[in-house]
């Protein structure tokens, strides 16, 4: 007990002084750290906001139930009230006839040549129904299309079909592409991370082969180089994280004035305090591994 | 945990061991020698003889190619390589070329061959302290190791190999940058070292020091020991 | 002369040399870079292929005149001769009082009680014009609209002003934050790879101080690490290159399916000669750079 | 270009010269003498008297605290940064810890004294075989420097010195780590050199050879000259 006491003493005192003891290596592979995982960091955040953004998109996705002609208002009520209880229904919208005209008329850029032109209101009634966040794709659509069809009063269903599967693929489309690049990245991370800590360790090889000769054991070498990767890690994240914010600071009012006139509301969103822990333990993760496999090929020489 | 052998069998016996680093030839050939607990060994031979080969082959740095050493009645050419650190502690080794590190502070190079045993920093700190008066370097003992002189590093390499009381000391040419008077008061302490029970081997040049101290001295010459002078008559 | 040619072979054969020397230090960088400019490259092939798909939205990008009730068939052809000869007209489709009734039925998914229950075609006949790449902006649109203005027989011209608005800015911002991401990108890759590179010096710090004592002069000592820092770039890029294609193949079938779904022909296009010179041409000057940057602190110690 | 000064003139001259590494202390106090060309010297004194200082001074891999040191009729204190590698070109040193690139083989480390002056390699691979020849390691030049023993060592850091026939030449301890006899063959290849016109400083702790050999002796103690034996009788 008190030597493992004893050795985890000079474990981390070995650590903090390699890290002050060759600066040079510390520096670079601090900044190398921090590069790579502001790199990691700025693409997730664009990531999730990306994904913000589509979520906004995909309350796009509604199904009209046109009514079938001469329905009375309380039919409507009642049918309206139906709908709702529907599973995977989020909310539904009365549009009567008349609205429905007022619409088509604003759709075509108010020439109302139109509507003067017309002797009766051709256009339905209907029901504007969208979904509930989990039902937001081909599939779930589908089902609640099904649960709609045999409804009395409904005289037909239109949901664009093509529209939706369109979103859907290009929703998935852009998920596989983020996780594909994230994948990409965080491997590039490690690689570029665990070369530039195995790199550190090569330049200090002189320590670890003396400390070999005086009879150091695997772990009294190992251990403080771990801890300072480690540590590197942590360090390399906080100051990535830093740097993200202030980055974030700086480009979200530009950014977000952009995205509003595009899509509405919108307002990127920094980490969440758990995203910031991870990003941290990671950058702490890699940095231990790093280490760790700066031994692996190296060994005992 | 083995028995320990009875302290009265050789500390360190070689059996026809050699040792080549590059095949077709030798740096040692086919040496078999016996060292007891508590002697002290000069070794000599021209440049190239296999001196340093043959301290190396004792704290395991090299293997030998063929034979068998036994050190403390453990064959230490079957050793594993983690049991190697625990062999290394209880010898305390004084390289030709110092091995040193330079940018550490002398004290800590010193304490090192303490650290990786788990010995109590204050307990380092006075320890350091004693061996470093003993070479003379206790006021140089906050500088790094590299901005010592040659004869001052030497002394630290060998305080270092001291600092932990060794059952096993070997010197590769420890006065090698040291001047006439100096050389006279570092072998004295080796010799102390030796007389307080430690097994001593110092591979010299100085012949001097061979006719001063007048100990057992093995004379080796490209890998072969040509003379044994004095073995059983002067160790105790 | 005759001096400078064995200087310049020394100096080769110590970078060559200094490559084999250390494959520990080589390898690591030399994975190091290549990574980096996969990510690098990635990021272009994904620009690039961006761009192409935005170009082919911004054909949609067309205004519509819609003609005076009654011009006859010989007007119509007239102007829209006439048309066609605006500068920054692409193209101009005739469309007639019938097809646009057909269209509008179309749009309204076919449900035919519509058109029966118009006593006459309210809806105008209108020349849909599309604009040259260059003019596909909200100034140019203006231009090309005021142009038009006062064409005899146009009564109306609608161009989806806020579509436009909205495109040009969803354009510019995405144009925008790739070039950001390519600086950061960039400015990654320069710390990173000129961090290995000083690392992968600074582990054979012994050489270059004892190369100084014996006399080296400064170029001596530097030319070398350039060559190398040079040549390990090279190799790196062309590494990246060949890596980079082989995600292309292996990525390409299934993403063009998912893209042209959504936007019709597409074909993700690979690096172009000159875009791969430029690559590789990136890495040996980083590489290059990076060896000379290893130098500027450290110095003669 | 500056005239050649004439011949007769001291080769070295230190006037004044202190050395301090650090506030307080000197490793070199006012230390002033003149060396002529041709002359052959010992610097001796006990360990960290300042020795390796004094030879680090006249290759200008440091720089002196105070006084003006004088090398071939040029203030060399004065020198620029991108002047050094040309006097260091002229200048041969055994350096007490050799400095070999240990994964090198033994030929590239002679050779890397005749490419910095950009010597064809044809005209390297002779003058370095014929220099490895005399200490007797031309068996030896394919090898890694790091293979070779402590002894090897030395040579090969000594015909590193002599291979660009230096107009000066330092050598600081460099027969610490071999045999008498081989110390003799070594010492006599660095008179020879001498004789053949180069100015020779040798650090040495073996006050054998300063017998043998009677030449001038300057003997440094805590940084002073406190004896300077033999200097104007001898030389020439
Ligand atoms: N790692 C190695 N690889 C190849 N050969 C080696 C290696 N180490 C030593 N040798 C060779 O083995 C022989 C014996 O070397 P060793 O270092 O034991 O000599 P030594 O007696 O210590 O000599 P010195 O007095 O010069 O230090 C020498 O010829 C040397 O070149
Ligand atoms: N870089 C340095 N920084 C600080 N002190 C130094 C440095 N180099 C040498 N010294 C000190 O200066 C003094 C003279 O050192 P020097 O190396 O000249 O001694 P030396 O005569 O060569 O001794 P030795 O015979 O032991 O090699 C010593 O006390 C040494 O510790
Ligand atoms: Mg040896
Ligand atoms: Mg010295």
């Amino acid at each position: 007990m008190r030597l493992l006491v004893v050795h985890l003493f000079y474990a981390a005192r070995s650590a903090i002084r390699g890290l002050w003891a060759s600066p040079v290596t510390t520096g670079v592979a601090l900044v190398t750290i921090a590069v790579s995982l502001v790199l990691v960091g700025a693409f997730g955040l664009l990531v999730t906001n990306m994904q913000g953004l589509l979520d906004r998109v995909g309350e796009d996705l509604r199904v009209t139930a046109y009514l079938e002609e001469g329905i009375s208002d309380e039919d409507l009520k009642r049918l309206a009230l139906l709908t709702q209880t529907v599973e995977g229904v989020a909310s539904v919208e009365t549009i009567s006839k008349d609205d429905a005209l007022r619409i088509f008329d604003e759709r075509l850029g108010g020439r109302s040549g139109l509507l003067e032109g017309l002797e009766y209101n051709p256009l339905p009634a209907s029901l504007e129904i969208t979904l509930v966040e989990s039902q937001r794709s081909v599939g779930g659509l589908r089902v609640v299309v099904e649960s709609l069809d045999g409804l009395p009063g409904i005289e037909e269903l239109s949901y664009g079909e093509e529209w939706v599967e369109g979103y859907a693929r290009a929703l998935s489309m852009i998920r596989g592409l983020g996780v594909g690049v994230a994948c990409v990245l965080a491997l590039a991370t490690l690689l570029i991370v665990g070369n530039t800590i195995k790199l550190a360790v090569y330049a200090r090889r002189d320590e670890i082969e003396i400390l070999g000769l005086v009879g150091a054991s695997r772990s009294f070498v190992r251990i403080p180089f771990l801890l300072e990767g480690f540590t590197q890690g942590t360090l390399a994240a906080l100051m990535a994280l830093g740097l993200l914010y202030i980055l974030y600071r700086i480009l979200t009012p530009s950014l977000a004035a952009g995205i509003e006139l595009l899509m509405g509301h919108a307002s990127p969103a920094f980490f969440s305090p758990f995203q910031m822990f991870l990003l941290v333990a990671s950058g702490a993760f890699v940095g231990a591994l790093g280490s760790a496999a700066a031994f692996v090929e190296g060994g005992r020489r | 945990m083995r028995r320990e052998p009875p302290v009265t069998d050789p500390f360190v016996r070689m059996y026809h061991v050699s040792k080549s680093y590059m095949a077709g030839t030798f740096a040692l050939h086919d040496v078999s020698l016996e060292v007891d607990r508590g002697e002290f060994v000069f070794l000599t031979g021209p440049s190239g003889a296999g001196k340093t080969t043959l301290l190396k082959l004792l704290f395991a740095a090299e293997r030998p190619s063929e034979g068998q050493i036994i050190l403390r009645g453990r064959n230490i050419t079957r050793l594993r390589e983690y049991g190697i650190p625990a062999l290394r502690r209880r010898i305390g080794v004084v390289f030709q070329d110092f091995k040193l590190l330079g940018h550490r502070s002398v004290e800590e190079n010193v304490g090192m061959a303490l650290e990786v045993r788990g010995t109590p920093p204050r307990e380092i700190r006075s320890r350091v302290f004693r061996v470093l008066k003993q070479v003379g370097l206790q006021h140089r003992r906050y500088h790094r190791a590299e901005a010592l002189s040659g004869g001052e590093q030497q002394r630290v390499a060998l305080a270092r190999a001291l600092v932990n009381d060794p059952e096993l000391l070997l010197a590769d040419e420890p006065t090698g940058n040291l001047d006439p008077e100096l050389t006279l008061e570092i072998m004295d302490l080796i010799a102390s070292a030796g007389a307080r029970g430690t097994t001593v081997v110092v591979a010299t040049h100085d012949l001097s020091l061979i006719d001063r101290y007048a100990k057992r001295t093995l004379h080796l010459e490209a890998g072969c020991v040509k003379r044994d002078a004095g073995a059983a008559a002067i160790s105790a």
